[in-house]
């Protein structure tokens, strides 16, 4: 475990100084045989025990409360997976262009943080992940970005990050000190409680700290102008890892945390978060800008998630696990749509797009399963088991907002098939007519993610079983604590 | 205090070597001398010099000495480019008599040596901040500092002058036990002097609303002084304030500490909001020195409170060397006096090292995580919490805002393109200490304790 | 009403006047000349209180060296009336609060807590007692300055040898002159 | 068990070999498709006897989702009802393959469009048989994908894509319902078992028919079943819903013969028969079926009387009749839908197919006003057309007629009143169906010269279909023959299907009709057939080609217009919901959103820009700020003492 | 009564110590503004003197005797500093000394 928090690491180091010609082929042996290895710790995976691969070394960050602490639980694990996943396909997506070492580089420091984040057992190490895993993005969005005004987007989105991060840091400082322990490990923590004005204070700053990055509702306003301005990659590593990182930040922070459970902060996250939800379905509606679409319909997919952690069911829980894994391919695979789109057109506007399906009908077909299974329209692609199970939790929380909340699935479906309709069908408009033809690499690529929106549709109890545990877990720990 | 002989007598000899024709030759014997006054502070030879009454080797001082003459090391080797009639024999002899001025703060045991201290500090400096002669800017900054320097120096004595009504003493040790058996039945003047005094430090470490003349003297002064003034007078000022605080007046400290949590607010704040508006970096750094001055001056009170300097001086380790990072890479950047935003366009084209290098310092400033910057503040920020929990949130609110301005500096270097042809300078011993500098952060902030308890055993063994 | 009480006055009255004066003069030399006062003054306020090693330094340093310095300089540059630059009433009368503020604050601590002073430092004090005959006396002076006080004394060195250096380094005329 | 895999599997198997050898077997992909449905039918056919034999039984496959209590199985659930549908499904859907292997000779993408046939037969498969209500749901989803894409199978064609998106989004808007009837049922039931919802329905009909409180609140079952049916709306093109229904004939008209006709719509039927233990307790939701049902039925004929296009006066009409199955199951007459819903498969099957045959012939041509006279050009398809016809208006002992006469025989002992108008509804159908018949097969050939040399019978493989579908549309009725007319033994399918567990355990129908009471009413419907069929077919056959072009006015106007509901909804919904996104996009972002973060950065800028006014560079000012300072600090000390 | 209290030197020294001050914000003259400093200084003597007497102690004289030396040093610098600025700017002027700002 250690070796595979600390290779990306190493990794990076070697990108950062190779040649620039051979970087791209050793980045995706590395990120591959990463996602092999992954797959690995996730089939080794011993539900029995609850944190896996631990490893504790005091030696780490001494007089801050800090230690190198580290350790999967079962939804751990998943989003280790999905981090070698996306890391993977970032390589996939970059090996078409040319980007230098650097690029590589910030891509493998970034894995290295994101294993830190999704693995660290003590808060302090967790921030000291979370501020890692921020620099590299910045550094891709800025570099490789485009678009006007990237200036003033970008310093949209570190000012978002930044001060969240802080909150976050506030929050822990808040509570180690209230609680007189001064320990940061979450074993210890879970066994010491706030009440009161800090327990407010300290759920309603992790809410403000992981909610610019999830992001929920009134805070996204970062997201839809990085996205349009960010590379395609670093709109992959933001939306397909990064949300997940405030979303398991929250199951792991700050819902173990709740001892009075907060009712009303309970209602008002989850009626933010399914605001959010269908305000962002709505705005995706209409949108002409391949990517901003993707960024609203992240802002309204992540608000469903949000919505089911925040219903403190062990449904909702296993929604949340599953649905963020299921969003994480699913939204990588959109993206990468729309790149080999934009790749292929030089354009990502929809009005200019239009009839690929005669240009290339396997291609039309693998984004079609991947759109469905993004709108989670069958039960039997992955999209669908996590919104199900995230839908009712909200529905059993309370059936008005449940009715709210499924309204997405209307609309979900109403926004992209517009966009597969517009791009896809219809007459072969100027931009498509010279449409390069899809490679034979990209196809696979997107093939495998097909194969996986069925696969997980079919059979998501693989999933749930590994997330059982940790589910099970934080509703115990809620029902003790609540009773 | 063989230490300061060694430097003083160093200083002597560099001021000497400029009528050696070799023009590196002062260079070298200031390396030479400071060496041999590590060497020393090693063997801690002291050949009987011994003045308990005046001043005396703490293991503090000694920790703070070796940091100081660290830091005025790296500050010799560094190679710079300025006009060839700059007279660096002088330069460099004088800021060996200033170090002297710092040494003798970092061990003070009187209000005297805290008043000579200070002035064979600031006295120095007041030259080396005009010592590019030809250039207005620099005289102007030199003139500034003088009459600001001098003014609270006149608030400095006025205080000794009170508190020595008082206690009708100046060693440390006598004015703490007058303290003691008077309890609080102290006269009001004590009481004034002492506000005096501290307004006085809290001028010399630019802490605001005392801080008008570090922006602009930062500015104006060559950077190789700027480094200067941020690194060894920032630790001789701080160790002063230390020493007020809890050495000559520790049972005020009780009564008085809350004033001072206004001032640090006031300084967070102003560091942070001015530094925003600026385009100058050198401006901007002066800002963000504020605001992180009145973190340094938190750590104080906090120490004082917890009971832990540790934190005062990890504080004061991590914001030096990180500061000495920045001025030096900007001194290597600087294109006449003054540097702007746009004169760091694309400097990681050119010179990636040194540019992630100056990006490690930077993070450092804005307390990111894996840099010394981060525990520093962090630990600070933990203790601010608890004595005031929104003095917590503006300190946080600071670090928001500056790193706004620090972003500014490290999107310049990384993503905008310049083809400055200065840039093409290689610098190789610069490279190196920069980037043994910045792992050195990076150690700070991910190991911090192998650092601390190295330093620990050696100065207390 | 002893003698003492009557000089005491009549110096705190000059020193006073004159360092008002300082302030307020027009010409910068009128300046000078009242500072040399203030300091003649001060000096008899150090005889009073005797020191007189302290008063007679203070002619030689102060009113002898420093002010002629001063003096030189603004001879130097040629100053006068003239073109004494002034400010404007508003910043004078701001300036007047800011001070008598400071100096009126002061005075009302001060009278607060007046009560326990002078109070019993606590080491070989001679509060209350007579002093020596030889008390401001050069010699005893100079003995304390070369044995209890020889650290500092040879400190001064450095303090002086910088600012040699330094006034020598700001003095010397540059090699090239800018263009 | 292995029957039940190989019926599931073959069509699965048929798709993906479509789907990726599609373009290399060329035609071949048709014959494969339509075997594969054929080995489906087969088993069907096997496990109907298995079913007859031996009763219901559970096929598991493994668990799809296992959540603390809930137990989701990946399971069918193989009973009189869905073996009953797994036969209409699979042999309709064989026939309709053969059909279009025809049909789509000249298409290009043969391959793919024999690949989403498959696809669908095997969702709608899934959504019969399933156990409970994912499972269900998968089939539900299945067929309105599979929909999707047939609509806008002529993928070039922007408005056909329009058409398959309103048809999905219509649907979908259904699902929610559904979606939420489920959740409804998890919350309170625990289960979305069939077996186990029917039997605590079961209990609770028990208790109540004892005159006790059942075990949960009837409101309870008043949402869920509400739900359910908003879902069975999407599904069946009830109002408000119907609207994509007659979009949806942009596909090619095999498709709009097997899903838009025959099976996937009828899917909201059975899911209410599927439950209809559930609906019983709601005697609120069944009436609001009733309402819509009798509703849409008369809408839909309306329209359907002043179309033009004569796949849409068959959209219409299936809207129309599906609006009546509605109606009986608002009654209460489970089988008697479940009846239409069979013969209804049949002949508007057999009607769309015949109507492609047409439209084949006509070279693509859908507008009744551009036929006339085919009769003699294209006689089979004309003789099965007739035949369609005849049995949807119900002409006396053909399909229609038996199933439609048991409906408003239901209808009549529930209340005259909604007879009245379910006979009024069957009464419109009449004159469009003949006018239709009419105007396509009788008078002067009214299309262009070179559509007239190019009409041509349709292959052999599309005739063979419309042969036996006509078949069954003459002697459907005899599945389920009224008693006057048979009794007994022929009574077996509702009989048979009464057997599920949903229905089984409702109370036993008491029919207080006399027998002279179900001849007359037998009677009128015959003559009312009678009267206004002929009436129409020589009001039509006479028209000329003027009277028929000339323009409408008033109501006529209105219905060709489809009461302009169309343009209503696109008022209603779909504008303000696009006004809305682009007023979250512009104002709600731009005003609200951004400036939580570019505010406060304007603030300090501003803040430090002001600020950087006082550091002005002046020394006396510096030096001033320090005494101030220093008074205000003196001043503070001053409250100390 | 006795005039040469320490309470009417420290108010003395207090007011010379302000007046200093008012000169310090007043004068925009560099070497008028150094010379009020000075003033200030000499307060600082005074009271130091004064304390000495007090207390009997000669240490307060010891330390008028560093602050006179210490404010040799600087009126050295200070005015070596003066004279260069007023060849560069020509003038002493603190109001024109400006250029470095915001």
């Amino acid at each position: 475990m250690q070796l595979i928090l600390i290779l990306p690491l190493i990794v990076a180091l070697v990108a950062f100084f190779m040649p620039n010609k051979l970087v791209k082929e050793f980045s995706l042996a590395f990120s591959g045989s990463f996602f092999l290895l992954s797959l690995y710790v996730l089939f080794k995976y011993d539900p029995l025990n609850y944190y896996n691969f631990i490893y504790y070394n005091e030696t780490f960050l001494v007089g801050t409360g800090g230690s190198l602490h580290i350790g999967l639980d079962s939804i751990g694990v998943m989003m280790f997976a999905l981090t070698n996943f996306v890391i993977f396909y970032v390589n996939i997506m970059a090996w078409e262009k040319t980007y230098t070492r650097s690029f590589y580089g910030c891509v493998f420091l970034m894995q290295f943080a994101l294993i830190g984040v999704f693995a660290s057992l003590n808060a302090i190490l967790f921030y000291f992940f979370w501020e890692l895993a921020l620099l590299p993005i910045y550094y891709i969005v800025y570099k490789w970005g485009n678009g006007k005004e990237l200036n003033k987007t970008f310093v949209r989105f570190f000012i978002y990050t930044f001060v969240g991060s802080l909150f976050i840091l506030a929050a822990f400082i808040l509570f180690a000190v209230e609680t007189k322990s001064g320990s940061f490990e979450i074993t210890e923590m879970a066994k010491n409680s706030l009440t009161g004005k800090t327990q407010i204070l300290y759920t309603i700053f992790l809410l403000i700290g992981f909610g610019v990055k999830i992001p929920i509702f009134p805070l996204h306003s970062w997201q839809p102008s990085t996205y349009r301005k960010a590379p395609a990659e670093g709109t992959v590593l933001l939306s397909g890892i990064m949300l997940k990182m405030g979303l398991f930040g929250l199951l792991r922070w700050l819902v173990p945390f709740q001892d009075d459970a907060l009712p009303i902060i309970q209602k008002v996250v989850i009626i933010l978060a399914i605001i959010g939800t269908v305000y962002g379905a709505i705005i995706a509606l209409r949108r002409n800008d391949l990517k901003l679409i993707a960024a609203f319909s992240s802002l309204s997919h992540v608000g469903l998630i949000t919505a089911g952690i925040f219903a403190y069911k062990f449904v909702g829980f296993q929604g949340v696990a599953f649905q963020m894994l299921v969003h994480g391919i699913n939204i990588v695979g959109i993206l990468y749509i729309f790149d080999i789109i934009e790749r292929s057109t030089g354009t990502r506007y929809l009005s200019d797009l239009g009839g690929i399906s005669s240009k290339s009908p396997l291609f039309s077909a693998l984004t079609l399963i991947i759109i469905i299974g993004t709108i989670a329209v069958t039960p039997l692609t992955n999209g669908f088991p996590g919104e199900f199970l995230l839908l009712m939790s909200v529905f059993l929380y309370n059936p008005i907002l449940g009715i709210l909340a499924g309204s997405t699935i209307i609309l979900g479906a109403a926004y992209l098939l517009r966009v597969y309709q517009r791009a896809f069908m219809g007459e072969v408009s100027e931009h498509v007519s010279n449409f390069k033809a899809v490679s034979a690499f990209d196809l696979t690529a997107l093939g495998f993610i097909a194969l996986l929106v069925l696969v997980l549709g079919i059979y998501p109890q693989f999933i749930l079983d590994i997330s059982a545990n940790g589910s099970q877990y934080l509703t115990n720990l809620l029902e003790l604590k609540n009773n | 205090m063989l230490v300061i002989l060694i430097l003083f007598i160093t200083g002597l000899c560099t001021m000497f070597a400029s009528l050696h024709p070799n023009k590196a030759l002062p260079k070298y014997l200031g390396i030479l001398g400071i060496l041999i006054a590590l060497v020393t502070l090693h063997l801690r030879l002291g050949l009987g010099l011994d003045f308990p009454a005046f001043f005396t080797m703490f293991p503090l001082t000694r920790i703070m000495t070796v940091i100081a003459l660290f830091l005025i090391l790296i500050l010799f080797i560094l190679q710079r480019k300025y006009e060839k009639d700059y007279d660096w024999s002088a330069v460099y002899s004088l800021m060996l008599f200033s170090t002297c001025g710092v040494i003798l703060l970092l061990g003070q045991q009187n209000l005297l040596i805290l008043f000579l201290g200070i002035e064979i500090m600031s006295i120095p400096l007041y030259v080396l901040a005009a010592s590019k002669k030809t250039q207005a800017a620099s005289l102007e900054a030199g003139l500034k500092y003088f009459i600001l320097g001098a003014f609270a120096s006149a608030f400095l004595l006025f205080g000794i002058a009170l508190v020595y009504g008082t206690t009708g003493s100046f060693v440390m040790n006598e004015i703490i036990h007058i303290q003691n058996i008077n309890g609080v039945q102290l006269p009001a003047y004590f009481h004034i002097g002492y506000i005096f005094i501290i307004i006085a430090i809290l001028f010399k470490m630019a802490v605001a609303p005392f801080h008008f003349w570090s922006p602009d003297v930062y500015d104006g002064s060559p950077t190789v002084v700027t480094t200067f003034m941020t690194t060894l007078v920032k630790l001789g000022s701080s160790v002063t304030m230390y020493y007020i605080l809890v050495g000559y007046f520790r049972h005020q400290f009780d009564n008085y500490f809350k004033f001072l949590l206004p001032i640090i607010c006031v300084s967070f704040l102003l560091g942070a909001i001015l530094g925003l508006a600026q385009n100058n970096v050198k401006r901007m750094l002066a800002y963000s020195s504020i605001s992180h001055i009145g973190f340094v001056l938190t750590g104080i009170i906090l120490g004082i409170a917890l009971q832990d300097m540790s934190l005062f001086v990890f504080y004061l380790l991590t914001y030096t060397l990180s500061s000495l990072i920045v001025f030096s890479i900007l001194d290597y950047i600087e294109n006449g006096n003054a540097v702007f935003l746009d004169h760091l366009n694309g400097l990681s084209k050119h010179q990636p090292l040194l540019a992630v290098a100056f990006a490690i310092g930077i993070l450092s400033m804005a307390g990111i995580p894996f840099t010394g910057g981060f525990i520093a503040k962090y630990r600070v920020l933990t203790g601010i919490y608890q004595i005031n929990g929104w003095m917590f949130a503006i300190g946080l609110l600071s670090s928001a805002v500056a790193a706004g301005y620090y972003l500014k500096t490290l999107n310049r270097i990384f993503f905008y393109e310049n083809n400055q042809e200065n840039f093409a300078i290689k610098n190789i011993y610069l490279v190196v200490i920069m980037v043994i500098l910045s792992i050195m952060i990076l150690i700070l902030g991910t190991l911090p304790e192998l650092l601390l308890q190295g330093i620990h055993k050696y100065f207390l063994a | 009403m002893d003698l003492t009480n009557i000089a005491f006055i009549a110096f705190s009255a000059i020193t006073l006047i004159c360092a008002l004066m300082v302030v307020l003069a027009r010409n910068p030399i009128y300046s000078v000349i009242f500072l040399i006062l203030t300091m003649f003054s001060l000096t008899g306020h150090y005889v009073l209180l005797q020191a007189q090693f302290i008063a007679v330094i203070n002619i030689i340093v102060y009113a002898g060296a420093i002010m002629v310095l001063f003096l030189f300089v603004l001879m130097l540059m040629n100053m006068n009336a003239s073109n004494e630059p002034n400010k404007s009433l508003l910043w004078k009368v701001l300036a007047g609060f800011i001070s008598g503020g400071t100096l009126i604050t002061l005075l009302v601590i001060y009278l607060k807590n007046m009560g326990d002073i002078p109070i019993q430092p606590t080491n070989n004090s001679a509060l209350g007692a007579a002093l020596p005959p030889d008390f401001g006396y050069v010699k005893p002076l100079g003995k304390m300055l070369f044995t209890d006080y020889v650290f500092p004394f040879e400190i001064a060195s450095i303090l002086f040898i910088a600012a040699m250096v330094g006034a020598v380094f700001l003095g010397s005329r540059e090699k090239r002159t800018d263009n | 068990m292995i029957l039940a895999k190989i019926l599931i599997l073959s069509p699965i198997v048929g798709f993906l070999i479509n789907l990726i050898l599609g373009k290399k077997l060329g035609k071949a992909s048709g014959i494969l498709g339509t075997v594969a449905v054929l080995i489906s039918f087969i088993c069907a056919i096997f496990m109907y006897q298995k079913v007859v034999s031996d009763g219901a039984y559970e096929v598991p496959f493994f668990t799809w989702m296992h959540i603390s209590t809930l137990h989701i199985g990946f399971s069918l659930w193989v009973d009189e009802l869905s073996s009953w549908m797994m036969l209409i499904i699979t042999g309709i859907g064989t026939l309709i393959h053969l059909y279009s292997i025809g049909y789509m000779s000249h298409d290009k993408g043969i391959g793919r469009f024999f690949a989403y046939l498959n696809l669908f037969i095997f969702s709608m498969l899934m959504l019969v048989l399933g156990g409970n209500f994912i499972m269900l749901f998968v089939g539900w989803e299945g067929v309105g994908l599979c929909s999707y894409l047939l609509i806008g199978f002529w993928f070039k064609n922007v408005e056909y894509g329009h058409a398959a998106r309103k048809a999905f989004i219509m649907n979908r808007i259904g699902d929610l319902g559904l979606l939420m009837g489920l959740f409804l049922c998890i919350q309170n039931f625990g289960t979305i078992n069939f077996n186990e919802i029917n039997s605590i329905a079961a209990g609770d009909l028990a208790l109540k028919a004892s005159g006790q409180l059942g075990l949960y609140q009837p409101y309870i079952y008043t949402a869920i079943t509400l739900c359910l049916f908003i879902g069975a709306m999407g599904k069946s093109a009830q109002i408000p819903l119907y609207t994509w229904l007659p979009d949806a004939m942009a596909g090619p008209t095999p498709v709009s013969a097997l899903i838009h006709a025959a099976t996937m719509v009828t899917a909201g039927i059975y899911l209410v028969v599927r439950n209809a233990a559930l609906f019983e307790l709601a005697p609120f939701t069944l009436n609001t079926i009733l309402v819509i049902g009798m509703a849409t039925s008369i809408l839909g004929a309306m329209i359907g009387l002043f179309q033009n296009d004569i796949k849409k006066v068959l959209a219409y009409s299936t809207v129309s009749q599906l609006g009546l199955m509605f109606v009986a199951l608002g009654v209460g007459a489970y089988t008697s839908a479940m009846f239409h819903l069979t013969t209804h498969a049949f002949f508007k099957a057999l009607l769309f197919l015949g109507a492609g045959s047409v439209i084949h012939a006509m070279s693509g041509e859908q507008d009744i006003l551009r036929m006339g006279g085919l009769r003699n050009k294209i006689k089979l398809t004309h003789l099965t057309f007739a035949i369609g016809t005849l049995a949807i208006i119900g002409a006396p002992f053909m399909s229609g007629f038996f199933s439609k006469d048991e409906i408003l025989e239901k209808l009549y002992n529930h209340s005259p009143v909604v007879w009245g108008f379910a006979l009024a509804s069957a009464a419109i159908t009449i004159i469009y169906m003949v006018r239709v018949y009419t105007l396509t097969f009788w008078g002067k050939f009214r299309g262009s010269q070179e559509q007239e040399s190019h009409l041509h019978e349709s292959p052999s493989s599309m005739t063979l279909p419309l042969i036996i579908l006509a078949i069954f549309s003459i002697f459907g009725g005899l599945f389920n023959l009224p008693h006057i007319l048979g009794g007994g033994l022929s009574q077996k399918m509702a009989y048979w299907l009464s057997n599920i567990n949903s229905l089984k355990v409702l109370p036993p129908h008491t029919s207080h009709l006399s027998h002279s009471t179900e001849i007359m009413l037998m009677l009128i419907a015959t003559a009312v057939v009678l009267v206004l069929g002929s009436f129409a077919f020589l009001k039509f056959k006479k028209q000329t080609n003027d009277q028929l072009v000339k323009p409408r006015f008033g109501f006529s106007l209105w219905g060709e217009k489809k009461f302009y509901v169309d343009e209503l909804y696109h008022n209603l919904v779909v504008k303000p919901m696009e006004s809305m996104s682009d007023f979250c996009f512009y104002y709600v972002e731009h005003y609200f959103i951004q400036p939580i973060v570019f505010g406060s950065t304007r603030l300090f800028y501003g803040v430090g820009q002001l600020l950087r006014t006082a550091q002005n560079g002046n020394i006396e000012y510096y030096l001033a700020y320090i005494a101030v300072a220093v008074v205000i600090i003196l001043t503070s000390i001053l409250f100390v003492f | 009564m006795n005039l040469i209290g320490f309470e009417n030197y420290l108010w003395l020294a207090s007011a010379l110590f302000c007046i200093g001050l008012l000169g310090a914000l007043v004068r925009r003259n560099v070497i008028i503004l150094l010379m009020c400093i000075e003033l200030m200084l000499n307060a600082s003597n005074l009271l130091l003197v004064v304390f000495a007497k007090m207390f009997g102690q000669m240490n307060g004289h010891i330390f008028v005797f560093f602050s006179m030396l210490v404010a040799a040093a600087e009126v050295a610098v200070g005015l070596a500093l003066i004279v260069l600025i007023y060849r560069k700017f020509k003038t002493i002027d603190s109001s024109f000394l400006d250029n470095l700002k915001g």
